[in-house]
């Protein structure tokens, strides 16, 4: 079993940090995450489900581990009040082979994106709005067979 | 006599119930049965569980169907679909 | 046009700065590669042909500001002698998206790792031996229909 | 007349030929009648023309199939096939 560091909680995180964690031994893929900066929004609160996100993050952690043959992955994902800009989340897999280490970068990271437990409302100049769910994201999840 | 679970809001339907968490006693063998009863108390629990179509639920941190039979002491959370990080 | 830097030479590099320069509008995907540790192998010397690595990488990066809305880009490869552990090559995408990111990584990476023209020596402890192209990486490299 | 063409050497062509570049006066039309010229002269380049399916070629940093055209002050480069960064 590889080497996996999840993290969750309102911390801002160091990319840099991350990366050099995953070690040297030859692939590095990773994704950072920002709040996309949109008309008139003001900010993005983040609310989830910790006891949940905490055991279905290990348990696709598990996954990706069991998937493709990884050295080292590490996650971070922010929850609380988030401005345009800031990052928001971090997927860092370390393996000996660059496609292993896309792929499972991709699995976790549209996981997070899509099925995990969080919520977001957008701040808004004009009120505040809690973001539907998108039909678009439920394709990109079927792209791992679930 | 009924059951105490432990019940959870996350999103708007927190928003509307007021609260994050409670225990509820209730003689409820299935989530939507609990759904049923809290929206029987009216007023933001009324709004909130209005259109069960709208939420989503999950007991012991796992989805499941508003059919899932529950028992005592479990953890079920009421929640809109989730929208990801 | 997105921005592109690209960066071919000896010099080692910094994952953290090229990072924090792909900006923070969205989504940034990365490839770190590394040289690989195994059994023997002291070091690799990269050469390559200059002209045509800076044609052939600029050309790479034009397609891949074509075929995916990137807002930057960097690249860069090492050459000379690198031991074992060693940063060799960064590939780091942003876009709004995080599909059209990872796609554009990952087509720039598959690129350098397959058809870009370095050549590999293998320094082990029983002399050097040039590194033969391999068939495996045809696959990779027809993934991108080209 | 022959026409003076850059010639360039990569991994061990370069070896062999024991140099990394060379101006080239040859009476040659195509890659493949540079490589011939380039053999006849025996010794290292002997042998590193030995078997041109073991060479790939560049005309102007354009990779090329042997039969390729040159002209007079063309760059054309003789390597194995890439092995990639």
């Amino acid at each position: 079993m590889s080497r996996a560091a999840i993290r969750i909680g309102p911390e801002d995180f160091d990319p840099a940090a991350e990366l050099a964690a995953l070690g040297s031994a030859g692939a590095v893929a990773s994704f950072t995450g920002h709040v996309r900066a949109e008309p008139g929004l003001v900010a993005l609160a983040l609310e989830h489900y910790p006891a949940m996100t905490a055991r279905e993050i290990a348990r696709h952690a598990e996954e990706a581990q069991a998937r493709w043959p990884l050295l080292a992955l590490r996650i971070v994902h922010r929850v609380g009040r988030l401005e345009p800009g800031a990052r928001i989340v971090f997927v860092g897999t370390a393996s000996r082979h660059r496609r292993a280490a896309f792929e499972a970068c991709e699995f976790l990271i549209d996981y997070l994106k899509i099925r995990a437990p969080f919520w977001k409302l957008e701040e808004r100049g004009d009120g505040n709005r809690w973001v539907e769910a998108k039909e678009s994201d439920d394709a990109a999840a079927q792209r791992w067979g679930r | 006599m009924g059951r105490a679970v432990n019940v959870l809001y996350f999103a708007w339907v927190r928003q509307k119930t007021g609260t994050s968490g409670e225990t509820v006693e209730a003689d409820a063998a299935t989530v939507r049965a609990l759904a049923e009863h809290l929206r029987a108390r009216g007023g933001g629990y009324a709004e909130a569980f209005a259109d069960l179509a709208r939420l989503r639920a999950a007991v012991n941190q796992e989805h499941v169907p508003f059919d899932a039979a529950i028992a005592a002491d479990d953890e079920i959370a009421f929640f809109p679909p989730v929208t990801g990080g």
